[in-house]
C-alpha cells in the first residue's frame, strides 16, 4: 500500500514536470510548426492529469477538444498562413513575408 | 398562480428575447433586418416590466432551474440593474434602429445575430449574480464585441479586432482565476452569499487583484487604454455606438457590484490608485482627443477620458460618490452613442472623418450637427444635461469628503473637452479646400443621432427619477450607516 | 494536501501563458499562449478540489471546466480566422506597435 | 518564413517582466498554499439533489440541470464564434490534397465507428463519464477526418438544413427551458419525473449542434459562400 502511494506520488510528480516542461517548449520553440505539435502533446499530457485528478469527463473532452480539435485548427490555421506567406513574397520578389520594419 | 402582469418573470425574458430573435436571424438570413428589428423593439416590453416590478415591489431574484443558489444560479435585479437594462434597451434600440439603414444586406445579415447575442450577454451580465456565469457572460460579450468589430472590414478594423480580442480574452482569464479562488475559499459562486461570508485572507486579496486587473483591462482604464481607440474607431458606426455606450460599461458594472457587494472594503491606498489613474485618463484622454486629425478617433479617446471620471468615486465617499458613478455611466452612454451615429452619419455623407475638411457640414447635415452639439454639452458636462448632473454629483461628494484636488480634475476635464467639441463644431461651419463627393444620408440615421442626444439631455431634466430607482437595493444605502459612525 | 501542487501547476502554466502572451509577437503564438494560460486556470480551479482526501472529488468545478473548454475552443477558433484575416490584408502575422495615423 | 523568433519587448524590458511575472507567481502560490485545508464545496449539495436531477453522473447533473443555465449561454458562445467566423468571411484554402485509397478507405470505415463511439457517449453521459461536449468532439473529429478526405456537403444541405443542424442544440436548450414554465416552475426547472427524458433529448440536439459547430469552425468561412448562393 505504501510503496503504491509512494510510486503514484512519483508519478504524479513527473506528470507534472512534464506538463509544466512541453508548456514552456510550446511557448519558445523557434519553429512553429514545432510548437503546434508540442501543444498538441500538452494537451494529451492534461488529459492524463484529469484521469489523476479523478476527472474521467474532463480528460475525454481534454483529449477530442483540448488536444484534438484545437490542435487541428492550429495545424490548419498555421498552414493557411504559410500559404498567404508564400503568395505575398510570390506578389513582392523583393519583400519577403518577415522583414517587418518596426518604427 | 396565474401569471399576471406582477408574477412574469421578466427578467429570464430580457435575456431570452434577444436570444431567440438571433437564432431566428442566424436561422433566415434573408429575414435577418425585419426578424432583428422585431426582437430589438420586443425586449423594450420586459426591461419596462422588470423596472416597473423593482420600482414598485423591490429587488427580484429568479432562481434558474428552481434550485436557488448556491446550487443553481439566481438572477438578481436591483435598481442599479433596471437602470443598466434600461440604458441598454434604449441605446440598443437607437442603434438597432439606425443600423437597418446603415448596413448592406450581406453585412446584416451578420450584424443582427451578432448584435443581439452581445444584447443578450449584455442582459444576462447586468441581472447575474453567480461569479462563474457572470464570467461566461463576459467571454459571450467580449467575442461578440471583436465579431462585430471586425465586420467592418480593412487592415485597420482586422487589427483593431485582433487587439480587442487578445486584451478580452486576456481580461477573463484573470477573471476566471479569481473565481477559482472564491469558489475554494468559501464554497460559493453565488454573489449574495460569497459576500457575507466574506473573511479578509490571502487568496481573497489575490482574487480581488485579479479580477480588478482583468475588469480594468476590458474596461480600458488609463494606462489599459490602448486597445480601445483603434477598435471603436475602425469598427462599423452603430458598433462604435454599442461599444462606447454599453460594451465598456458592463465590464465597469461588474467591477463596481464586485467592490460593493463582495470584497471587503479595500484600504485607501488601492482606492486612491483608481482615482489617480482615473484623473490620468481624464487628462490623458482628453489631450489625445484634442490633437486627433479625425474625428472617430477623437470620439473614441473621449471615451478613454469619460472613463476616467467613473474611477474618481472610488478614493471618495462611497455614498455620495456612487450616485455621481452611475449618472456619469448612463449619461455617458447616451451622449457618446448618439455622438458616434452622427460622427457615423457625417462619415457616411462625404467618406472620410478628417476634421479638417469638415466643410460645411452644418449646412449639409444640419440635425447630424445638432445632435453632435448636444451631445457635446452633456460630454463637457453643461447644464442641463446628463453630464452636468453627474459632474455635479461628483462634485459635491469631493466637496464633502474634502478631496479638493478632484474638484481641479474635473474642472481641467470639462475645459478640455469643451475645446475639442468646439474644435469639430467650427470646422464644421469653415469651408475646405478639397472637395468630396458626398451620399445622401437616411433620415433616419440623422434622427436617430438627434433622438439619443435629446434623451442625454433629458436625462439632466428629470434627474430624480433615476437617482431614486438606483436607490432600490442598493448596496451604499446601507454602508452610509456604517460609514458615519 | 498533496494535489495542491497540481494547482501550483497550473499557477506556473497560467503565468508561463502570461509572460509569452506579452513577449512573443507572432499571433499564432500568443493564441497557444492564451490556451496554455486557460489550462493553468483550469487546472487550479480542479485541482484545489482535490484539498479534501475523499474518493469522490467536487462536480461544480469540473462542470465549470468542462464550459470553459468549450468556450475556449470557439475563441480560439475565432482568434485563428481572425489572425488569417489579418495577414491576408496586411501581410503581416503580428500586431504593429502604433497604429498608422491617417 | 514565420519561424522566426519574432520577439515583440526589448531585452531589458523582459528582464523587467520576467521579475514583475515571478512576483505574480510567487503571490498566486502563496493565495493558494493559504487556503484553509478544510475544503468548503458544494459537493454536498449536489449529492443531496442528485436524485431529483435526473442523471446519475453528478458532472452532467451539474452541467444539464443544476447549472444548465451556463451551459445555455455557453452553447450560445459557440454558435457566436462560428457566426463571426463566416462573418469574416472566406479564407484562402490550398485545394484538398488527395487523400489517396487507404487514407480514404481508413477513413469511411473509421467514421461510422466514430458515430457509434459518439452515440455511446451521449447516452453514458447520464451515469459515467461522457456527456454531449465529449459526444459532439467525437462526432466532430469523424467531421473533419470527412473534410480532410475532401467530403463536402452537397449544396442541397449547405442552406437551411445545414442552419438548422447548427443552431438545434441552443433552440431545443431555450425551448424546453420555457415549455416547463407554465406548470409554474421557472426557466429551466424540469419537472422531476421527466427530467431524465428532458436532459437526454436536450443533450442529443446538443451532441449533433456541437458536432456541427466544430466541423463548421474547422472548415472556416467557406461555406457561407456556397450556402447563400
Amino acid at each position: 500500500m505504501e510503496t503504491i502511494t509512494l510510486l503514484e506520488r512519483v508519478f504524479d510528480g513527473l506528470l507534472m514536470l512534464t506538463l509544466l516542461w512541453l508548456a514552456w517548449r510550446a511557448l519558445q520553440s523557434p519553429d512553429l510548426f514545432k510548437a503546434v505539435v508540442l501543444f498538441i502533446a500538452f494537451g494529451l499530457t492534461m488529459a492524463l492529469v484529469w484521469v489523476r485528478l479523478q476527472a474521467p469527463d474532463i480528460a475525454l473532452a481534454e483529449a477530442a477538444i483540448g488536444a484534438g480539435l484545437t490542435g487541428a485548427l492550429l495545424l490548419k490555421a498555421l498552414a493557411q498562413s504559410n500559404e498567404l506567406a508564400d503568395r505575398v513574397s510570390d506578389d513582392h520578389t523583393t519583400d519577403t513575408g518577415d522583414t517587418h520594419e518596426h518604427r | 398562480m396565474g401569471s399576471s402582469i406582477i408574477t412574469i418573470p421578466w427578467a429570464i425574458w430580457t435575456i431570452l428575447l434577444p436570444l431567440a430573435g438571433s437564432l431566428l436571424c442566424f436561422l433566415l438570413p434573408r429575414r435577418a433586418v425585419p426578424l432583428g428589428l422585431a426582437a430589438a423593439l420586443s425586449i423594450v416590453v420586459p426591461v419596462a416590466g422588470l423596472s416597473w416590478q423593482v420600482a414598485t415591489q423591490g429587488v427580484q431574484r429568479y432562481a434558474v432551474g428552481g434550485w436557488g443558489a448556491p446550487l443553481g444560479i439566481d438572477l438578481y435585479a436591483d435598481g442599479l440593474s433596471s437602470l443598466m437594462l434600461s440604458m441598454t434597451a434604449l441605446v440598443g434600440l437607437g442603434t438597432s434602429l439606425y443600423a437597418r439603414a446603415y448596413f448592406a444586406r450581406r453585412k446584416a445579415q451578420f450584424f443582427w445575430p451578432l448584435w443581439l447575442l452581445l444584447w443578450a450577454a449584455l442582459n444576462a451580465l447586468f441581472l447575474s449574480g453567480d461569479i462563474f456565469n457572470l464570467y461566461v457572460t463576459l467571454e459571450l460579450l467580449g467575442l461578440a464585441a471583436v465579431a462585430l468589430v471586425a465586420l467592418a472590414g480593412g487592415a485597420d478594423a482586422l487589427t483593431g479586432a485582433m487587439r480587442y480580442l487578445l486584451v478580452s480574452l486576456l481580461g477573463s482569464l484573470c477573471y476566471l482565476l479569481g473565481v477559482a479562488l472564491l469558489y475554494h475559499a468559501f464554497g460559493s459562486l453565488d454573489i449574495i452569499s460569497l459576500g457575507r461570508l466574506m473573511t479578509p485572507m490571502p487568496a481573497v486579496w489575490a482574487a480581488m487583484g485579479l479580477m480588478t486587473a482583468g475588469l480594468l483591462l476590458k474596461t480600458a482604464l488609463f494606462p489599459l487604454h490602448f486597445w480601445l481607440p483603434p477598435a471603436h474607431a475602425s469598427a462599423p458606426a452603430p458598433v462604435s455606438a454599442i461599444l462606447s455606450a454599453l460594451v465598456v460599461k458592463a465590464s465597469f458594472y461588474l467591477l463596481l457590484r464586485l467592490w460593493l457587494d463582495l470584497f471587503p472594503e479595500p484600504g485607501a491606498a488601492p482606492r486612491l490608485l483608481l482615482g489617480v489613474l482615473g484623473a490620468g485618463a481624464i487628462l490623458w484622454g482628453s489631450l489625445q482627443a484634442l490633437r486627433q486629425k479625425r474625428l472617430k478617433l477623437l470620439v473614441a479617446y473621449s471615451t478613454v477620458a469619460q472613463l476616467g471620471y467613473l474611477f474618481l468615486a472610488f478614493p471618495l465617499l462611497i455614498s455620495a460618490a456612487w450616485n455621481a458613478v452611475v449618472y456619469f455611466v448612463l449619461s455617458h452612454a447616451l451622449a457618446k452613442s448618439a455622438m458616434f451615429l452622427a460622427v457615423g452619419n457625417i462619415l457616411y455623407f462625404g467618406g472620410h472623418d478628417r476634421i479638417d475638411e469638415l466643410d460645411r457640414i452644418v449646412q449639409r447635415l444640419p440635425l447630424t450637427m445638432t445632435a453632435f452639439a448636444i451631445a457635446g454639452i452633456s460630454i463637457i458636462g453643461l447644464p442641463p444635461s446628463g453630464g452636468f448632473v453627474a459632474k455635479w454629483l461628483l462634485l459635491e461628494a469631493a466637496f464633502s469628503s474634502g478631496q479638493w484636488g478632484w474638484v481641479l480634475v474635473v474642472i481641467s476635464g470639462s475645459l478640455l473637452a469643451a475645446a475639442y467639441v468646439f474644435k469639430v463644431i467650427g470646422f464644421a461651419f469653415t469651408q475646405a479646400k478639397v472637395l468630396h463627393e458626398t451620399r445622401a444620408v437616411p433620415t433616419i440615421m440623422e434622427w436617430t443621432a438627434l433622438g439619443l442626444a435629446l434623451a442625454a439631455l433629458a436625462l439632466g431634466l428629470m434627474a430624480p427619477l433615476p437617482l431614486e430607482l438606483m436607490d432600490i437595493g442598493a448596496p451604499w444605502v446601507t454602508l452610509i450607516g456604517e460609514e458615519l459612525p | 494536501m498533496f494535489f495542491a501542487l497540481y494547482a501550483l501547476t497550473g499557477i506556473g502554466l497560467f503565468v508561463l501563458g502570461l509572460y509569452s502572451l506579452i513577449v512573443q509577437a507572432h499571433l499564432i503564438r500568443k493564441i497557444i499562449a492564451l490556451n496554455i494560460m486557460g489550462s493553468g486556470v483550469f487546472l487550479v480551479l480542479v485541482g484545489l478540489g482535490g484539498r479534501t482526501s475523499s474518493a469522490v472529488p467536487d462536480p461544480v468545478p469540473q462542470a465549470m471546466v468542462l464550459t470553459g473548454i468549450v468556450v475556449a475552443i470557439a475563441a480560439t477558433a475565432l482568434a485563428l480566422t481572425l489572425i488569417l484575416r489579418v495577414q491576408a490584408e496586411t501581410g503581416r502575422t503580428d500586431l504593429p506597435e502604433h497604429t498608422s495615423e491617417h | 518564413m514565420n519561424t522566426a523568433d519574432h520577439r515583440a519587448l526589448p531585452k531589458p524590458f523582459q528582464y523587467v517582466l520576467l521579475v514583475l511575472i515571478s512576483a505574480l507567481a510567487c503571490g498566486l502560490g502563496y493565495a493558494v498554499l493559504s487556503l484553509p485545508d478544510q475544503a468548503i464545496e458544494l459537493k454536498g449539495l449536489v449529492e443531496a439533489n442528485l436524485e431529483a436531477s435526473g442523471v446519475r453522473n453528478p458532472v452532467t447533473a451539474v452541467l444539464l440541470n443544476f447549472r444548465a443555465y451556463d451551459t445555455l449561454l455557453e452553447m450560445a458562445v459557440l454558435l457566436l464564434a462560428l457566426i463571426g467566423v463566416w462573418s469574416l468571411g472566406a479564407t484562402p484554402m490550398r485545394r484538398g490534397a488527395d487523400p489517396g485509397p487507404v487514407l480514404s478507405a481508413l477513413v469511411h470505415g473509421l467514421v461510422p465507428m466514430m458515430i457509434l463511439v459518439a452515440g455511446y457517449l451521449l447516452w453514458a453521459g447520464a451515469h459515467a463519464p461522457g456527456g454531449a461536449f465529449q459526444a459532439g468532439a467525437v462526432l466532430a473529429a469523424s467531421g473533419v477526418l470527412l473534410l480532410l478526405t475532401g467530403k463536402r456537403l452537397t449544396a442541397r444541405l449547405t442552406g437551411r438544413p445545414l442552419r438548422i443542424a447548427l443552431l438545434a442544440g441552443l433552440g431545443a436548450f431555450i425551448t424546453i427551458g420555457v415549455i416547463v414554465m407554465p406548470a409554474g416552475g421557472m426557466f429551466l426547472q424540469y419537472p422531476p419525473s421527466h427530467a431524465d427524458g428532458l436532459i437526454l433529448f436536450i443533450e442529443a440536439t446538443a451532441t449533433l449542434s456541437i458536432g456541427a459547430i466544430l466541423t463548421a469552425l474547422f472548415l472556416g468561412g467557406r461555406t457561407v459562400s456556397g450556402g447563400e448562393r
